[in-house]
């Protein structure tokens, strides 16, 4: 079988719309592109190294392609890919903002990037600096009194908030075995409860898209441990009974866990702390623009008030009375009832620092502009678009707004699917579909702060062609048009599975 | 008033003017005023960036640790990492893209995805793998959830061997589920699986360090008779270069493979953010947690990725998700499928067997120092061996940064206070972990040995 | 007039085909991106800082853009540019091999990148050890026994070795009026000996592609002041009798001057020094890989022979005696008779760095494989496209060969340039059109020594589907026909000249 | 041995049977064998990546200068270049790219030359800007030759308050068209037009610097009255920063504006890649030098851009074109219109604004220590001025290098020995020229003020 040529380009839409060969294909026995420093460390064989018993008998076929063919073949799959960086991606709930450029340049100080993880406290001050620096930033922001940066996206922040519920019911003697969560819920709420071992219990939302009083009222009893909401909630709503809810919950001894995904539309306006959560997850992939890498890393610290400081993960960073030159100094601490690690070493570090450098550049002042901004933006579009599309509560909304494409599917059979995909030809990535859950043909969108008023005029002017179009009945499911890919068959990958090149070989 | 925003006063007046509102505090009128936070935050003002980048260079400059010659490993190691894989991962279509949710716009991601789920499962010698975890201990404790699910039964065996930070994130996850974890004790670096019966009920799991966090391989085929007299399901944490030398997982019949993935391309970076490998046999499919990119067609019938068995997921099947896990590690699943096609088939080999040469040099020579031990027995070691120093290690570290090296890891701060069976807390304070990565020259070697020979003494 | 949106992407191939904004059509008045450090300096007013007489009254417009739509535009202005990082680049006489990444890791580190040119030697040393590590390395190479580094491209390059020519008979007391060329020649060359101060004497090539030798006896004689050659020559094709053409030139007292955008087909091989060359100029952004920045920067270092070394550009880096330590020392030294500075300061230091990191790795053995891989590629491509296509000389080439279309378009009214927007729509840059001028619808294909067999094959099949296309009367004009702008109107670029955005608005 | 060359063994087989070859010498064979090279050439061995790389680290190293605050300038300026302008111009496609010659397929590359050629053409207050030159010395020189081949006479005027490389770099280029270069005397910074006349023959050219190599501002009226005068062309070598402030050459009435662009997000970089930056009034434009973008249309009417006049250019007009220059300096003319975009309109005033306040405050600090003299009268000055030290400013810059500034250029290495017409050799070692940029604090001008006390008075 002769390899594929890596030196064509007609995978890139600059020039045409073939598939790009797989790095698989693009191999040939004997290319090679490693280089090695010359070290003068005296030569052995495998055997005298490896005992045969271990000692594997052929190599492990990763691919043999020549530097070249590799960055053409990783330079034409960019091209195949849509970004920040390109253009307007208002995709609900995940606060898609730009990524500044210096916190790029921050993470790729040596210093930074090739410190072991490792080595003692001594040779690691920078580090902890940076850590309880961020720390203290996170907890001023989200109004509480400890917090851990160990928790490596939102989910795991979420399973080490509730983690923490758990100690805390424990050390009471107590034995709770639900929590409650809206309907409006994202998905990784209820998975996590269930990995900590409570049951979920699901209230729903009322008239005015927040959590039902009466209904929460009726499940709140002894065996709560707690509830879990975003606030504003995934409809981009704020909840104005939080007091209520804080009271309700904290009545019957439950505690309010908050998930900071939306954190945007608050920053420096209410802080959780003040609406009277006691857990708090933050995600800085999202509210303090560290970039998502086209699925990850974040980061998710959660902070805690001061009651539960004692349960956090550890070992924490900590601030040590200051050294003989009165510098400050820091070290290492584990928390009297720690829950324990729950990252292999301290956390998702760079995209820590980038966060904190960002915080650094807005400061108080910054951080609510961007506050203001995001629901600015989001409150114009909603206002422009309420005429074409329905709005799932046609109110004053906060970071993100949630439309319905349910008439035009009831009218005009164009499903929310059929408009996200025709705006790609518009030039805008679509927004979140089909969450939540509960709207019906749901189109979440989240410009952010960081498009302007005229991108959201744009984008807006998009929204309302396509559902002219709808309406006009001339919609068809055959969008995007030019991307390299058209519509993909989803069904078909479930169907007969091909998770591996190998596989598809196999076929 | 530094920061990224488009709005003008213009912009916002008539932006404001459009709502019917006249001020931007308007905007929050949702927001009951009890709540509301006066004074703004405790924070600086914002600093321009030219500010906030000489504080962070200040921060840099206090990490003496990065300016040394390293040779400390414990699960982060110091491999090369070239300027050409440094410059493709960094391209911004990879950095600021979301999860590939609308395959049409993100065939890039999803196709540089699919071959590294296609790397790791030859690696793991096992037929699937998924798009990454948060990290090696993270992929641990997805494993364990899995054996256990998969065998339905909550007690999971874990080797002491491995990674004492993994199994005390395991411990920590555990509680939620209720799992019953046992700790296999090590002796001479090798686990004890006798003992473990009296722990009582039959294992649903048996987890095996490989090589382990001392560096030792130990016998895996052990491990898989015990699993498959006990019908339980054998994880391996498995370290992706000595794969490059040894057998892999599938080979030693793992049912999963977990591991660490910052050996493939990833910086030190103080622990993260890195990469949790997770693979498994076809069997376990349904059950794999986080993502999974598939091949399929388009419309026009052109070859296209997509994530698929959606329905495994949080997004889908909410509270009986196989896993909670949303954003992963993408980013540096994509950096690991670009570092091993520079390495490619002769260079993985080529890394895994520089490092076996260099760590037995060191070792040779550390050894040589009086009153230098073994800390473990007959187990072979590639890039990694532990010692006995006649000294704390702790001090011994401190000695030779001052000389420019990172000496290693000392074993008490990486194994706490909860040890591995074997080590007592005399042996984990003079006990010093050693990484030797194929970056090491002679000469840093030699130095390494001259220095530690004078610490120990002095 | 409204601002257009910096966060729509339907200029970017994936998704669409519109026209991207200019930087001038993004801003809306009050937009910033800059941010500076905060430095303490007392505040004074423009008034006590400019007299009134030089203060300008407006600002300078340049745009108003926030960072975000900054990299949106430039990031969108990417995806529409082809580059060898995407895909083959065959262009001839350009050597667009893939350019390490190495190179660019080496280009940014600090020590280099922030060195003041005006700091003294004493605080330089490293720099001056590239320099002259470098100018001893390239006159390994060239076989010369000095050069100056100063000449920020070949065309400089070649202008500077005219001066050195001219010097060196101004100092024999002789003014010589004319310098020959082929007719083959680059334009860069006639073009240099008109600013140096000669007359153009063109001697035509021989059936062979090669000077005709008859030729150029007759046109020598005591007004010729020398002769440019490159060699391989621009057909591809090495000088055979470079010998007896060098014996000529001398012997009239005129010097060899070699053009080096050719050289990668020698390396290691032959040396221009050892053919009998005075003058050589060398391309480092051709044959040492450094990348070509979509029109520079290069670097065109000359060589001499010893006898005129006298003359080079100064100041020159050179070693001096080592320094107490034993270790290297460098300083600057102006040679006695220089011709003067040719560069505002010492040559386009990264670009040479660059290089140096280039031969470092490759090193004597690397070097010649460099030679023998692109010749092979060459010679292989000649082979198989011979039957499909013209070739100008059929015969052994080096490192590049000019195909015609000249049959094509006789027996098929198809030109040099419908085959090459044509190769777009095939996934490959089009070779060079048009040159050597001495051939009929001249196709230039340089494959280079980095693109792989496999390469070479779908690049060769992409030229004979080309050219049966054009046999069946097929290969129309409208190519290429995914490239998100079509053939562009030349004549009216010309005929109403838009230089700027401000001279669009005046239309 | 370390290479990117994907050519296998089996490769170079096929290819060499399908030539018919036996062997890759034989590639040579039209190669007379007397010439060919035995023993190959006089180089090391290759070396692998790493190796190469720590060898350029400690060559960085021993690059002292980089390290210090840097109060250097002579044309080469410490300004601030932000991470956003480093990533955008390090896009591959921006840099791997060739001169545009394809326009299909470089839209990229042409449309951000156009924005740069607008942004110098704003910048000059002229019509017109080509797409970059290779430094400012070369676009002096084409500014000269474009004078001369206007107006048809070969004398050309030239103030000692030009820098003095690019004069010594004019003074190079002018023998070969036979330019008769008249370098006109400066007195107290100011250029001493009168004498000139004396030189004899009319000039054709008038080239005045503004602001000159000493930092002062002089008169462009005067220098403008006189070309009228004589009929000459207006040659202005301007600062691009400075013009944030002051009025623009086309504002004075200089006929071509040549300048260097470093200032405009090009790193210091031991003085290259630099960028030239040319600009004329339209009557010019068909002696333009270099390479000219225009806009245009495809052939479905969408606006395209496309390199033209191309007939100027040597690859078309070969000995009668209007300049040599082939590859120019693409790539820093795009960093450049990235760095305008992100300084704006405020900001390229702001950052000329701090550095004329810095510079007086540091010039007001300096001329408080005894036994240091202004050099210049009072012709105003902006981001630079020159100082007479009571020691040699040698000494100075050696001794301050050891308190961690670069306190600026001696001016005796930077003139040589062709003075500017008014420093006598004693004058000249004693002179310093001093920068002050936007990044300069307050706390780093203190320091230098009271390093430099500190080494004038030892
Ligand atoms: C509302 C909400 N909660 C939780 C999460 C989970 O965060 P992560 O993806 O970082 O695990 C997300 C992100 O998608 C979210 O939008
Ligand atoms: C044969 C030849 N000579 C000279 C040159 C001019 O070199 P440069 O573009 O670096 O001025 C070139 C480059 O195009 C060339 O191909």
């Amino acid at each position: 079988m002769t390899s594929a040529p890596g030196g064509r380009a007609r995978s890139i839409p600059l020039l045409g719309h073939d598939t790009e060969p797989t790095l698989f294909e693009l191999s040939a026995p004997g290319r090679q592109s490693w280089q090695l420093r010359t070290t003068g460390v005296p030569d052995r064989t495998v055997d005298e190294l490896v005992p045969a018993a271990h000692r594997r008998r052929e190599l492990v076929p990763i691919a043999e392609v020549s530097e070249r063919d590799l960055v053409g073949h990783f330079t034409r799959l960019s091209h195949r890919q849509f970004s920040i960086d390109l253009g307007a991606y208002p995709l609900g709930s995940c606060t898609m903002k730009y990524n500044p450029k210096v916190a790029d340049a921050v993470a790729a100080l040596p210093g930074l990037a090739a410190a072991h993880p490792g080595a003692p406290a001594s040779l690691t001050q920078g580090w902890l600096a940076v850590l309880v620096e961020l720390e203290e930033a996170l907890c001023a922001i989200s109004g509480m009194a400890a917090a851990t940066l160990q928790p490596a996206a939102g989910a795991a922040g979420e399973l080490t908030g509730l983690l923490l519920m758990r100690a805390w019911h424990a050390a009471a003697g107590e034995d709770r075995r639900r929590v409650i969560i809206p309907d409006s819920a994202h998905g990784t709420n209820p998975a996590s409860v269930t990995l900590g071992g409570y049951q979920v219990t699901t209230v729903p939302s009322d008239a005015r898209g927040c959590v039902d009083m009466a209904a929460l009222r009726a499940v709140l009893d002894a065996d709560v441990a707690g509830i879990m909401l975003t606030n504003p909630n995934t409809l981009g709503l704020f909840e104005e009974d939080i007091a209520e809810i804080a009271g309700a919950v904290h009545e019957v001894g439950g505690l309010l866990y908050y998930d900071g995904a939306n954190l945007n539309a608050i920053l420096g306006v209410v802080r959780p702390g003040d609406m009277g959560f006691d857990i708090v997850h933050l995600n800085l992939h999202k509210t303090f623009a560290t970039p998502h890498g086209g699925g990850g890393p974040g980061a998710g610290p959660v902070a805690v008030s001061a009651r539960l400081a004692e349960f956090l993960p550890g070992p924490r960073p900590v601030r040590l009375a200051p050294g003989a030159d009165g510098g400050p100094r820091f070290g290492w601490e584990t928390p009297a009832r720690s829950i324990g690690r729950v990252h292999g070493w301290h956390g998702n570090a760079l995209v820590l620092a980038r966060a904190l450098a960002y915080i650094e550049v807005h400061g108080r002042d910054g951080l609510l502009r961007v506050a203001e901004r995001a629901v600015l933006n989001a409150n114009w579009l909603r206002r422009r678009l309420s005429s074409s599309y329905d709005v799932a509560f046609d109110r004053p909304c906060m970071h993100e707004v949630v439309l319905s494409a349910a008439t035009l599917r009831k009218a005009h059979g164009v499903s929310a699917l059929d408009v996200a995909k025709r705006l790609i030809d518009e030039g805008f990535h679509p927004p979140t579909v089909y969450f939540p859950l509960i709207v019906d043909e749901a189109l979440m969108v989240e410009p952010t702060e960081t498009e302007s008023k005229e991108t959201l005029m744009a984008l807006a002017d998009a929204f309302e062609a396509v559902a002219a179009e709808a309406v006009a009945g001339l919609l068809d499911h055959e969008s995007p048009r030019h991307t390299p890919v058209r519509r993909v068959d989803e069904a078909r990958a479930a169907r007969r599975l091909v998770a591996t090149y190998d596989a598809r070989r196999e076929e | 008033m530094p920061d990224y925003l488009p709005h003008t006063e213009d912009d916002i007046k008539e932006m404001l003017a459009f709502l019917g509102l006249s001020s931007l505090d308007e905007l929050f009128a949702t927001v009951p005023a009890a709540l509301r936070l006066s004074g703004g935050l405790a924070l600086e003002e914002g600093r321009p960036e030219p500010d906030v980048v000489a504080r962070f260079e200040e921060r840099a400059r206090a990490n003496a640790t990065a300016g040394l010659v390293c040779f400390a490993g414990a699960g982060a190691y110091d491999h090369e990492v070239p300027a050409v894989v440094r410059s493709l991962a960094g391209r911004s279509e990879f950095v600021t893209s979301y999860t590939p949710y609308q395959a049409e716009v993100a065939q890039g991601v999803l196709q540089a995805v699919f071959e590294f789920q296609t790397l790791v499962a030859r690696i793991a010698g096992l037929p699937i793998a998924n798009a990454s975890l948060y990290d090696g201990a993270s992929a641990l404790v997805e494993g364990v959830n899995l054996g256990v699910a998969a065998s339905g039964r909550p007690v999971v065996w874990v080797s002491a061997g491995v990674h004492p930070h993994w199994r005390a994130v395991l411990d920590t996850f555990a509680v939620g589920p209720g799992h019953r974890v046992v700790e296999v004790p090590l002796d001479l670096g090798r686990t004890v699986w006798e003992g473990a019966a009296e722990a009582g009920g039959a294992p649903g799991v048996l987890v095996l360090g490989y090589p382990n966090y001392l560096g030792c391989l130990e016998d895996p085929a052990e491990a898989r008779a015990l699993a498959d007299r006990l019908g339980a399901v054998l994880v391996m944490a498995a370290d992706p270069v000595a794969v490059g030398l040894v057998k892999s997982p599938g080979e030693w019949g793992a049912d999963v493979m977990v591991g660490e993935g910052q050996a493939l391309g990833v910086p030190l970076a103080f622990g993260g953010p890195y990469l949790g490998l997770f693979a498994c046999s076809q069997e376990h499919v349904r059950r794999l947690p986080g993502r999974l990119v598939g091949e399929t067609v388009d419309r026009d019938g052109r070859r296209a990725y997509v994530t698929t068995l959606r329905a495994r997921e949080q997004d889908i099947r909410r509270e009986r998700a196989t896993s909670n896990v949303c954003t992963n590690e993408t980013l540096l699943a994509v950096t690991a499928a670009i570092q091993l096609g520079w390495l490619g088939t002769s260079g993985l080999a080529e890394v895994a067997l520089r490092c076996a040469r260099g760590a037995r040099y060191c070792r040779d020579a550390l050894l040589g120092i009086d009153g230098v031990e073994p800390l473990t027995g007959e187990t072979p070691v590639l890039r990694e061996f532990a010692l006995r120093l006649p000294v704390r290690a702790d001090l011994v570290i401190g000695r030779l940064a001052a000389e420019g090296y990172l000496a290693g890891v000392a074993l008490d701060q990486l194994v706490g206070d909860r040890g591995d069976g074997s080590l007592d807390a005399e042996a984990a304070a003079h006990g010093l972990l050693v990484a030797v990565t194929e970056r090491r020259t002679r000469a840093e070697i030699d130095g390494l040995v001259a220095a530690l020979d004078k610490a120990v003494r002095s």
